[in-house]
Order: C-alpha cells, then structure tokens, then sequence
C-alpha cells in the first residue's frame, strides 16, 4: 500500500510512469548526482507512526509536557502579548483556502489580494497614514527595516534608538542594520520616558517606542518629531495597534514611519509563533520607493466597477531586481495580516476604544494593587499601556513562589525587575489574585531573610 | 461572490464582538496622547464579518483546492491536517514563549528532536529553527557568514558574496543587505553555473558561495563540490540553499558536498502550509565551525529535560523568541509520519512525478525547456517561447487562462533567463491523473493561443474579476495602497 | 468545480490514512461470517480526499454564505463560531455518554442549566433535552400524550389528535405512528385554524391538539387561548409546536397560554448550527402533570452536584443516552451571550426584519401575501401566484434562478394551501442591506420572468449543474439511490 | 450599540426601518397576541456574557469539570465507542459551507446532495446493497423503522427481537412499535449467540444484532434467514458497520434489512452527540416505498455527462404526503452521514480490513488478558468484536477501583457484570494496564471479604 501522503509511490504506479517516461527506474533521474554525494545508507530517523492516531498520541503526549496561560494565570508580555482571540479570526485563518494558498495571481487569489488590501486599509484608518505594507516577519524585522527606510531616504548613516527598547529588539536592529549604518541609544528618564535627546544633522531617524518596552506611553511625540524634522531626520515610531483605539496615531504627532508587530490583533501567543510586523507611511513617491515589502493597491478591470488587486510600484522589490531592489521582500507572515484584519473588522473604531480604556484602566488598577502589595512600582506616576516594572529583592524567588501558586507573575528582566502584563483577558480577580500572590511570596521572603 | 470591499459593508453602530469593561477607573488621557478621532474603521456584525472572509475565502485558490503543481520552486505539498489539529490545541497556541523552562518542556523537546531530524539530513552539525521563512534563514546564514570572518579578523577582506542566477533573489538581496557585494554566475551553455565564471570570481574578498542544488531550473549541479572546493580554498564559506530539497531527501546531504551552511524551508520541503505567504519557517544547519554564531538561544537536551541556551559567539536573534513554534511543530509531525524511508519515497515519487510530468509538458506544441538533455530533479522551468512566437501569446497570459480551468501556475523570477518561462514542480502529493490533467490544461490553452490569441490575452472569463489594467499600479498619483488613499485619489 | 464521484477517482493501491496493526494475533472467521470479497470502497490518497470535500464544501450554500432568510420557518440565524470551540473542545468532544457522573459534572451543569432557561422561557415545569430534532421533539411529547392518557385509563378511547395544515407536517405524521388519527384543521377566512372546525373535532376521542403558533404562514393565532381550553374541556392535552419561537422569546410563552407540552428547535431558535439537516436538537417542555412521563434521565441539582434519574412513569429514551450535547452546550452558550434582553432584541429584531422584508417583497409586482390585512409575527408565506398566472412561471423555477444570484428560497411543505407559495423568514441577523439586496434579487427574477419566462425555466446558468431532470428519480427501473445502483442500470 | 448577533438592533436602524414600514414601533407587529397572553416582566435568565472572552471563560471553567476519555483510560462502549476520528474528519464537518447549510435545492447545494449521495453509496458497498438512506436521528431509531417497513412490507403485526439487545434499545424498540406491533424476544444462548428461534407466519421480522449487545458475532446468520424467509418473515440485521471490513455483509447470508449506528465512522463520542442511523435494503420497489426517511439519488441534468441530484421516490414521505406518508421525515443526522463518507473514503477497503483485523485480534488478546486477572470472562469461545462482558462479584466496586486508577474500566450492566470496549485507538500496553489493574482490584476486594 502506499502512503497515505503520497499516491504515486506503489510498485505498480511506479512502474506504469516509468513506463509511460521510457526511463527504467527512478535512479535514473539521480543520474547527476556524484557517487561520492550518494548517502549510501538510510537516513537514520526515528520510527514512524504508520497509523495516524499513533502520531497522534506521540504529539499529544510531549503536548501535555506544556503548561500553557489557560491553565496557569499568566502575566508574560515583553512583546508577545495574551490577547482574547476572536472565534471568527481562527475560523478564517483555518480556512483551507486561505491556510494553504500561496503565490497566485490577483484572479484566481482575488480573495487572498482583497483580504490582505483590506488589512493594510484598516491598519492605514488606525494609523492614520496612506501606506501600509503586507506583514513582514514580525516587529523587530519591521522596525530594522523602518530604519533602514529612512537611512535611504535621508541618505545618512546614524540612527538614534530610544533606549527603552527590549534588548534583543535591539540586538535585531544592531545586527540588522550594522553594515551601514551607526545606532546609537538615547537614555532613558527617571519617568520611563526618553530622555534628553541629542539628534543633529547626520542623523537618519529618531526611533520611539510607545508603550514602550516598560508599559510606559511615551507622551512627547509631537516636540520630538519636531526636533527630528527640524534637522532633517525622520521620526520613526514603535507601537502595537491595540492601543491605537486610545493613543494617538504618532502620524497625528508627525511620526514618518510607524512600525511593530501586530500579533496583539488577533493571534495566539504560540510560543511567539503569532508574530508578524507591519510598517507604514504617508503616500509619499520617495518614501513608497523605499519599502521592501510587497504593498497591494485596487486597480481597475476590463469590466466598469470591479475592484482588481495587484502589486503597487513592484519594481522596487528584490523580486524584480534581486540586489539592486530594496533590501529583500519573501514569504513572511501573511496569514496573520489577513487574521489582523478580521479582528479589526469584529472590534470596529468602538471595540478598539474599548479595548484600550479597559487596558488602561486595568493597568493602573494592577499597577496600584501591587503597589500595595510590597513591591515597588516603577514609574507610577507616568501613563501605561499593558505593562510595568515591578522592582523586587529578587526577582527569579518572587516569580518561583508565584509559579508554585500557579501564577507565571511576568517576565524576569533583571535580577530585582519583574515585567509585569495586563491586558482585557486579565479580570479584576485575577489581578487581585496576583497581588495577594506578590504579598504573600514578599512577605515570606522577607520572614526568611 | 461579487463582495464589496469590507468598508462598504459597514453601517454605523454595528459591532461584531463584545470587549470587556474596564471594571476600574478610567484612565484620562492628555490631549495629544489620547486619540481625539475614532479611527475609521468598519462596523459590521459578527455574522457579516464571517460571510464576507469566508467569500473570500471561496475566492482563494489554495492547495487544498487546486492541482497545484504549477507553482514551481515553491514546493506545494499536501498539508496534513492532522499536524494543523497539535497547533490549535492550547498546549501549543496559547504557550508564551518567556515561561519557565519546565513548563515548557514538551515544546522544547518537540524543537530539540527535529533538529536531530534535519541534522540526520542535512549531515550538519547543528540546527537553528530560529527564522520566520527562507529568506529569513538566508539572511541568518549571512549573519553568520559575516561573525564568522570577523571572528577570524576578515571583515573588513571578505565582502563579496558570489550567487547563480537561478538562485532564489534572496541570496542576492539578502547579501547586499548583510553588507556584501554581489557576484551572480549566470548559467553556462550546459545550464550548469559556470564553472569559469566562479574561478574568475573566488579570491580572499571572497566571503561565501550562496546557491542552489538543483537550480531553480530542476538541473542538478554534478560538479557541485568543485564550486565548494574553490571556495574553500579561497578562504570562504559554501552556503546550501536547499529550498529544492523536496526532491534529494535520504539521497545527498549538503554537508557531505562539503557546505558550511544551508537552510531548509520548512513551509515548502517539510509540508508547512504556505498560508497565503506566511508564516512560514527556515532552518539553518551549520558545520562544527559555525556552531558558535548561531542565532539564539537553542534547544539543548541534558538528561531527561530540556533547556534554552544561546552559542557563544551568536549573532543574536533573527526574529523574536524560539521561531514559528507551529510550523515547527507541524513539521516534526510530517517527519514522523513519514520515516526515513518515507523520506525518500517522497524524494523519489517527486522526482519520479516531475519526469513524467516533463514528459507530458514536452508534447504540448510550443512547450520546450532550455538544456533539454539535462536530466531533472524536483521541478523543470520550461518555456512557452515557441507558442510565443507564433502568437504572441505571453507566458503570463497563458497562465492567466489557466486560472479559468481551476488551476494557476507560476513564470519564475525575474530577470527572465528563460525566455517565457513557466515553472512547475508536482511534489509528491499529486496522482498521476493530476498530472495527466494539468498537463490537458496546458494543452488545452495551448491550442486556445493558436486558434484565438486575443481570446487568451483577455482571459480570465470565470474568476471572480475580469482583465485587470495594472497601469495605476505603478502611477503616484493613481496608486492605492490603502482604501483611504483609494478614496483620496478616485472617490473625491 | 466539474467533481467526480468518489469511486471515480479511486485507484488501487491507494490509501487515505494509515490504520493501527493488531500486534496480536489475527483472528480467523469461519466462511459466511468472514468477509469474502472487499468492499468496493473507493482508494483515495488523503489529499485527494481533502480536495474533493472542499470542493463539494464550496459548492454547497451554507447560511455562513449567503443571505440565508429564504428558507422560512428554519430559523437560518448566525450560528456563533466561538460556540463551535466549544464542543471541539476534547471535554465534550470526548466525553463517553457512560461515564461515571462525577467525571462529567461540567456537562452535566450545562444540561441543568439550559433546562432552567428554557423552563423560564416557556413556563414549563420541567424540560427534556434528548430528543435529536425538532420532529423526534413531536413524537417525543406524542410518546408522553400516549402514556399520560393511559396512566388515566383513557388510551383506547382517547385516539385522535388534531393539529393544523400550516404546522409542520411531522405533527401529523408523528401522530399517526403514535398510533393516533389524525385530523387536521384548515385555515377560516382570515387564516387561522378555523376554530368551529376544531368544536366539531374536539371530544371524548381527542388525546391532544398539536398546534404551532404563528403558524408557518407568519399569523399569531389571537384566540390561542381558546383552542386550548376547548381541547382542555374535552379532556385533551393542549401541545405547542414552538418551531417559530423565534420572534415571541420573552414575549409570551406556552404555559401562560395553558399548554400541557412544547417542544423547541434547538437548532432554529437557538442558533445551532442547520449542519445539512442535523444532528439538530429538540427540546420538550412540560406541565407538572406530565413531568413524570418525560424521557429519561433528566439532570438533577443536589448542592454543587450534578446527578442523572429518570422520571418515574418515563417513556424511556427517544434517542440513546442523554442528548444531542454539542447543540445542548451551543444553545446554552447562545443564551449566556444574549441574556433575557438581549433575547428580547432577538424577537424584537426578527420580527421588524421580517416586516420590513414583507414591506420590500410585496411592492414586486406579482408576489402577494394571503390574508394580507393580517400581522406577520416571525415569517411570511408569500405566493407567486399573479406572477405564474402571467408568466407560467412557477414558484420552483423563481427558486431555482434566484440561486443565480447566491441565494436561495424555500416554497412550503405539501400541499401547497398557498398557491405557487414561498416562505421568507430574516431572523435577527440579517442587516437591513441584507433585506434589500434579497427584495431586489426576487424583484429581478420576477421581471425576468415577465419579460422572458424560459429564460428563467431553464435556470439555473452558474450553479455547478444546469437543470435537473428528476422523472428517473420516481422510476424504480431508473432510480439510483447509490452509485452501485446507478452503475447497475446505466453503466451496463 | 448593537449586540454582535444582532445587525439592525440600534435604535437609529430600528426608527429608520419602522419609518420605511410606517409603523410607529415594532410592539405594533404583537398586536395580535392577547395581552393577557403577554410575559408583563423580563425573563429571569442568568446575566449574559457582554464579551466573547467572558464567555469563553465561563464554559471553559465549566469543561474542566469534566474528565474526558483522552484523560482518563476508557473501556466504555455500549453503542457509543472510542474509534480514532481521522483529522480529515473533523476538517471537512467543520466548513462552514457543511456546519450551516441546511435544506437547498439540489443545485446551489450540489455539494451538499454529492456528499450524502456518495456516503449512501459507499455504505451501500460496505453492506452490498443498492439502497441506504441518509442519516436518520441514530441505531435505535434505525432498528424501529426497518422493523415498522418490514411489518408494513409484510402486513403482519408482531417481529421477533433478539434478547442480546442493549435494554434501553430494546425500550426504545417497544415505544416506537407499541401502537401496531407486538414485540417478542428471543432468547439468548450459552454462547452469547442468539438461541432457539421460533417464528411463524404471523411474525413481520425476525430482528438480530451482530456484533451483539455482549459484542458476540452471531454465526447462524444464513441459517436465520432461511428460517425468516420460510415464514414469509423479513431477517432486518442491526449491525456496526465498522465492522464490515472483516465480517460478512447481512445482506451475503440474507438480510433484508440493516441498519445500526455511524457513530464509529469517523464520529467523536460528543458524550452520545455522535449517533446517527442508517438503514439499507435492496433496491425493491415495494421496500424502498416503505423507507421514510430521504433517499438522495442521481439524475440527469440538461447537460450531458453532468450528475445531477435529487429526492429518490419523493412521494412516500411525510413531507410530500404528511400523515399519509411513511412515518415521518424530518432533520435528523445529515452531517454525521457526510462524515462517514469522509471517512469511508479515506479507509478504503484495505483500511476497513485492517481496522476489523486489528479490532478481532485486541478484543481477544484483552479477553485472555481479563481471563488471566482472575475475572471470568464470559462467552470466552464465542467470537467477538470490540465487547466482551466480564462477570466479578461486584461490579460497581471494581469500576470504583480502576476509576482510582484513572480508568473508566467499563459499562456496567448488571450488579456483577461489566461490558468492556476494545477498539483500535487501546494498544497491547493499554489493556495490560487493565489487565493488571482489574487483577489489583480484585485481589484486594478478596483479600477485604
């Protein structure tokens, strides 16, 4: 019998195509490869699972060595973020069609150019700009990318990066962007804010984060795209669009480029499976000249009234051009566009409103419960979006006694900083069972010491 | 369907899911940091948001649906479904990828035993699943290309990447983009990359080899190990891009020809869903000497359990976190359905699908290849510059046509090296009578180009929208990106 | 898609999924009890068989599709997607209907709670979840009518029911298995059941009016109340068939207007998926004095504990074990994300849409309402007859080309008592645009059919098939109900 | 603003439409129900779940009060049963096209009629007979209506039901048939096969299960069929047709009738969600005029070579002829028969075999296993499919005792006896875990008395 996944493979199927070609075996068609490159044995895997519920049982075993944040109560963010997925955005993304298409033509994948033009047209109404561009691997890849835009488009080689930027987010953008051009950081205020900002005019872009990667909102966005502007550099700014229904669209302060990661919209933390970046700019020819990414506009038909799909201004991607396009453009992330823009058709400029109040609102209720708990709170006085930092005497005994009570209590981000999430799935409850969790493990620890 | 784009659809005060209330105080937002105009965005019921997606759904041609043999290069294989259920169970969908070690371990295992898998296969010596895609994995193999001779003090020497032009774009873009000038060999009178073209090249500024066996083309370089040889000697590294891997599975391995690095495709070899473009996964094998650059951290097994740990040297992360955890998954899952010798039963029946599609391909009047006596692995570029000539029907238009009988196909890059080019790769997963039926409908379009050209220049007939003018595409004062600046530009 | 049949695509040697061996030894039949020859299934790799489904998926018009309010008195709602996790879930999806009770206190709590709510929506006393639909709901309150009359010695006097022409025929048709004649009100002048016709009917011989109530013609009975204390006077049992409760939650309820029994479709106005005709779910409701007769076990609260008995006189079990559950959780999470007002929204919102709809169809030249001057509550039976009196058109054939247009309508049961009759029922979830586009989709049809009658008889022109010929379908020397049949008497 | 479900529930959509209808407001369209017929108050329902998430939350908190058969080790059958659901299953019943359609014409539902038509004919090569009908509710109302067709179909009023029948069948057998037709029970032999028969030319039917209630395959199949048929009687077999790929079709010794359940072939348990019935016949005019429920076969369109689809004999049916129909016809399994054919279509005859074989060879192995742990084991020489009935002093003891050991070991059907299921998903390891289990059970119980 053959293989449930591949039909030809059976003795006689074999040999009726041999047949039909005129070769006399498969061997035939290795004929180019040296001798001396033939593996000569078997390639030494596991056994398989013959039987599908088998592998089944396999998987389903090493699965149940996980505990995930529905069975913990989990406070984990630091750039992958707990979410309520919509029913429907899984629905869709499940889809065959969608889950399995790939690279066809704007006719017979009309769905799959409409779905994706949807996306970036409702990304472009949360951000406020023209041009958004098909999902790019994820935040980091999009914020090295960004900057790599407005190097080119200024022609300098100098970035400065806010300094309360996570520090592999860093480390990606450092690496990505090294061979050309120099990152420098900008400190940090005691607000959690960004501080003094030293720009000039060698400088390409300023990079800002808000929230950034301490929860904090960074509040003086218009000033500094002045400044950028004022010596010709670009404001670039690092969001995440689920605090867009409340924040304002850094386009409304000046931002040029607006990038991060859209997993919050609708993706499942996946063990950071769900990420996908997205970047955008005002329909400026030199600016869109700039992207890597593939961008789909509406074209016009042969018939009056039908909406075409197709590539803007393709010839600027390393498809058309290899090396000579704009950094390179592949596969990356687009399914999770198309979720993005599912959850955004459900939510709607309402449910986006709501969803960032309530946040916010519960943000600064943990932010005060714990407060009250025993742990230091930074940046109390400075506006949050999902996250804070709680400062502890140890950091890694306070997550350990909140794990053994159930409790993943954040992200460990220094030996005494505990990065704290909160996001519309977390209830009153549960924040108060955090903080009577924190009390407890403070309390103890501070009998033991 | 003739479905509206979803603006259109929306009526004020709709909504199509409940979000929680806030249950605490409202936080006041300053002004200019608190968002004074609600975004514009749709409203629509819940039931009208899933009847539109699904529409278009139904508007989407995906592997599931089609004969999809026809875009070459891109490895369309059946997706499990099966494998798609282990990545929606919570266990895996709803992991952080911060949590603690031990709550995590049935993951790390899962990523710790198919980097055993595809060192068995690749020969290396370790594994990264670390990138989002090929590309990805491409430009992570630069990454380390570049902390390799800096290691080793050449940073400054090596900063030319040599590449074929029947490599995937990537290996050129992504090189530029790592810094690195590009050399790109042009195929030879064989088809081969030429030989001569990489000894004039090669030199101490030489930083790596990047390219692909078999070529996009579906030829296998025989004298592939003199190219890494050459490179070698020239103090560079020799870099595998196995996106064509589908095909030597269990029969050749990069490191065994001698390469230093490769990647895999997860999405196109080991059967992850291509998912309208993404997300996909890359992996990257290494030798022993490269181990210590990495991307970080890896999956390392002491005893029973399984930790996180990041090479010494590494150049950092490629993308947020582990990698695309599902994909990873999905793709141990296929591996273990198939075995070693399934393996190789894919590779074979791939290759063995390919000839005889070749076979049926080359009977179509107007069909031919390039290096016609060549023999073909996994997939063939072919050209339809016959047919071209005789009716100046283009290969994009006769693909275009194809769509109305249900199936797609795909050219190749650009430049056109091969003059009207089509690309098709059958994989494993198709019967001989999908062959023989895409293989009717070529012939069938064919024959429509011969009898009635401008019938198959204005094809489509049956999509969901008819010829589209392209023109504005390219225009700045007509180009659309967005629906706002659509109804900027046209709806004033 | 042109697909074949199944067996069509079969090949030998081919398989769709790999089966666990014994790792036992086999075990020998003796002849006559062993299998001799093999099935003639057909053999299928497993991609071929996901693409052969989701092609016949997408050729199928479920209500996720379309504008899916033709299909009056089936309640087509948006059936929510986040319900269907549910009962994918492992802990309903593999639950064993035996296991021990404390192992299933979950499910059980769902049953006990779905229960409350439907005794609060109906007044009933107590409610059985078990029966698998809404007809299997008919016979089921038919099963406990036939046991209530025997437990008080009347079962062989009492052996008529009466229901009504515009109640679902299974009213009739389940009476009569119940072993009752049946006798069947018409309509009066002004289109309710005529109720002198009932006070000829009604007697010593009558166990029970089946009634609906608005009837499937959209008409609230007004004098409701009557009917049942005739039949109440003359010793029968009053039952409601509420398969049109949509448009009266929260507005009246059976028990208020003295009914014995009721019966709900959980799958009509409860938003359980249609899934191509079931598995659907019933729910009977009843006065005390039939509780002890209701099928059994029903769920019982003790404390925090969840426990199964059965009634004491019960009519045992219309379906094995508990119920249909995935529609018993669905419904229930309906109602938990609706709560009485969003209920109330519900019947409000129904019965508004479908005025309004009522407002649009009837200024199509053609179509008219019977007994017009009467309110519609939740559907409208409407009639083509001025249109096929002009056109020779017929209802079907409307029908028919309406699906043109991706949507499609039902006429009514037999015998149509409205003429060349069509049935509309828009739910809540339809939008006002949803209801236009409908109008103006008939509004279409019906000028076609006056300007050109055949064009429209011989629709329809984009479906996967053209007409149907059917005279085969009623000749046994044709019919084919299998494909072994249709290779037997066509394929010889 | 409006509820998700609830498109044109706002206030402006409510007025807006009121004022195209001309009514003043929507109370006006209840004017004909009797105020005194009117609930004067809200309805007394628990408080919904504003948000998805809170929804989630609740049902998930309330399905973790169950313990499902992946989680616990489960021996339980008794006509619902653990059979590997393959993934293709779940995929196809789970389109929305499949989860939502409900009754279109043979045309924009093509599909729908292709997919129920092909799973008919692929039972009808299962059971070697040219006509099933699509799904009714389940096997117990399968074996009422082929046993009231073949009364009718005979004209006589009594049948004979075989006494290895699972008592609430039997139950629902008796109800179903009580206002025409008497039942009569056979008895059940030593070996668990049906016993003496006595038949005469007063009986419709004679009814027998294989594999039985006790998962005894009865052997005397021919033999009973000649009996029946020498009366005039109809041989109506219930069966399971998962076990068809190694047992004998009835209709190859007889049969005239079969029926039984689908829930094997490809349905989850669904805690009894997944039941469905079917019943077959050969294609006789005067039988297939008895069947009530609908008979899907194919027609010709006006295109040759296109399969077109349509109702088989329409006019015998309740909705052509209501009560002057067969029964009655109605909503019943439609998805379950979809399903079966899916996975009919990916077994294929060598799957059917294989999963017989592996079923037969594990039910024995396990008997012998019980054997040997100090249970009797009852009808040990007769052949069996997936059941057997163990017989130990105290039933409801040893099942609380294996259920501590996180194993559902079994149906209890009477105070000493145990019906135990053995299907492909138990592996070897599986039962001798039972085994072992059952032999520590019982050896403590005896060391107690």
């Amino acid at each position: 019998m053959t293989h449930p996944y591949i039909p030809n493979a059976g003795p006689a199927a074999r040999a009726a195509m041999l047949a039909e070609i005129g070769a006399s075996s498969v061997e035939e068609f290795y004929g180019d490869i040296p001798a001396d490159l033939r593996l000569a044995r078997p390639l030494d895997l596991p056994a398989p699972f013959a039987d599908e519920q088998g592998l089944v049982r396999h998987l389903r075993g090493l699965l149940a060595r996980n505990t995930d944040t529905t069975e913990a109560l989990s406070f984990l963010g630091h750039g992958c973020y707990p979410h309520h997925v919509p029913a429907v955005c899984d629905e869709v993304n499940g889809r065959g069609e969608f889950l399995t298409a790939y690279a066809g033509e704007p006719y017979e994948d009309h769905g799959r150019f409409q779905a994706l033009f949807e996306y970036v047209s409702m990304m472009g109404e949360l951000l406020e700009m023209d041009v958004v561009n098909v999902p790019t691997y994820d935040g980091f890849q999009a914020a090295g990318t960004a900057l790599r835009m407005a190097a080119r488009y200024t022609g300098r080689r100098k970035v400065l990066v806010s300094g309360a930027v996570a520090p592999d987010k860093l480390g990606t953008i450092r690496g990505y962007l090294a061979p050309d051009i120099e990152v420098l950081l900008a400190p940090v205020a005691e607000s959690g804010e960004i501080g003094e900002v030293g720009l000039d005019d060698t400088f390409a872009a300023l990079y800002l984060e808000t929230p950034n990667v301490h929860g904090v909102i960074e509040t003086r966005g218009r000033q500094l795209a002045d400044l950028a502007h004022s010596v010709g550099a670009l404001l670039v700014v690092g969001t995440d669009p689920i605090s867009l229904g409340v924040l304002a669209p850094p386009a409304s302060y000046g931002a040029d480029l607006v990038c991060g990661d859209i997993q919050s919209l609708g993706m499942h933390q996946q063990y950071g499976g769900g990420q996908a970046g997205f970047i955008a700019s005002r329909d400026e020819e030199r600016l869109v000249a700039e992207f890597p990414s593939r961008l789909f506009g509406i074209a016009p038909t042969a018939v009056e009234g039908e909406y075409g799909f197709g590539d803007v201004f393709y010839d600027r991607t390393s498809f058309a051009l290899r090396e000579e396009g704009k950094e390179w453009v592949g596969t990356a992330a687009a399914l999770w566009g198309i979720t993005a823009g599912v959850y955004l058709a459900l939510m709607g400029p309402q449910g986006m409103r709501e969803i960032g109040e309530t946040i916010l609102a519960r943000t600064r209720y943990a932010m005060r419960a714990l407060a009250s708990s025993g742990a230091v709170v930074l940046h109390q006085e400075s506006l949050h979006f999902r996250e804070f930092v709680l400062e502890v005497p140890d950091a890694d005994a306070l997550l350990a006694a909140l794990r053994a009570e159930g409790i993943f209590g954040g992200v460990r981000i220094s030996p005494w900083r505990v990065l704290v999430c909160v996001t519309e799935r977390h209830s009153i409850a549960d924040i108060d069972t955090l903080a009577a969790a924190v009390k407890d493990a403070l309390s103890t620890s501070g009998d033991r010491t | 369907w003739d479905e509206q784009i979803v603006f259109e659809l929306s009526r004020p005060g709709r909504r199509g899911i409940g979000v929680p209330a806030p249950d605490a105080p409202l936080v006041e937002l300053p002004a200019g940091v608190g968002r004074s105009t609600p975004p514009a965005l749709p409203e629509l019921s819940q039931n009208q948001v899933v009847r539109h997606y699904l529409r278009l759904s139904q508007e989407t041609l995906g592997a599931d649906l089609n004969i999809d043999v026809g875009q070459g290069t891109c490895t369309m294989k059946y997706s499990p479904k099966v494998n798609d259920t282990f990545v929606r169970d919570p266990r895996i969908a709803e992991l952080h990828p911060l949590q603690p070690e031990d709550s995590v371990q049935g993951v790390l295992e899962i990523y710790w035993r198919l980097e055993q898998i595809l060192k068995e296969i690749s020969g290396m010596a370790r594994v990264s699943l670390q990138p989002g895609a090929g590309s990805a994995a491409i430009y992570a193999n630069l990454s380390m290309i570049r902390a390799y001779h800096a290691a080793r003090g050449e940073a400054g020497q090596r900063d030319q990447v040599i590449t074929t032009m029947f490599s995937h774009p990537s290996n050129a873009a992504c090189a530029k983009v790592a810094g690195y000038e590009v050399i790109t060999l042009l195929p030879d009178a064989d088809g081969y990359p030429d030989l001569d073209a990489l000894r004039a090249a090669v030199g101490p500024r030489t930083a790596a080899l990047l390219i692909t066996n078999p070529e996009d083309t579906g030829i296998f370089n025989p004298r592939i190990r003199e190219f890494v040889e050459l490179v070698h000697a020239a103090g560079g590294l020799a870099c595998y891009d196995q996106a064509n891997a589908n095909g030597i599975l269990g029969i050749t391995r990069a490191r065994d020809a001698g390469f230093d690095l490769c990647h895999f495709n997860l999405h196109k070899t080991f059967s992850t869903p291509h998912a309208c473009g993404g997300p996909a996964a890359g992996a990257c094998g290494v030798s022993e000497a490269l181990v210590p650059f990495l991307p970080g951290p890896l999956v390392d097994r002491e005893g029973e359990s399984y930790t996180l740990n990041s090479p010494t040297g590494s150049v950092g992360k490629i993308r947020p976190f582990l990698g695309v955890t599902p994909n990873v998954v999905r793709a141990y899952a296929w591996v273990m359905a198939l075995g070693a010798e399934g393996l190789r039963e894919v590779a074979e029946t791939a290759v063995l699908n390919n000839n005889y599609l070749m076979h049926k391909v080359l009977r179509i009047p107007g069909a031919s290849v390039p290096w016609a006596d060549k023999r073909r692995v996994e997939q063939v570029r072919y050209s339809w510059q016959e047919l071209a000539e005789e009716t100046g029907v283009h290969s994009e238009e006769i693909g275009i046509r194809a769509a109305d009988f249900g199936v797609h196909y795909w050219t190749s890059h650009h430049p056109y090296v091969v003059p009207e080019p089509f690309t098709l790769e059958p994989t494993e997963s198709y019967s001989r009578e999908d062959l023989d039926e895409y293989a009717a409908i070529l012939a069938q379009v064919a024959a429509e180009a011969r009898e009635n050209p401008e019938f198959v220049r204005n094809a489509p007939y049956n999509q969901t929208v008819h010829r589209i003018d392209a023109t504005s595409l390219d225009d700045p004062a007509q180009w659309s990106p967005t629906w706002r600046a659509y109804c900027r530009k046209h709806r004033q």
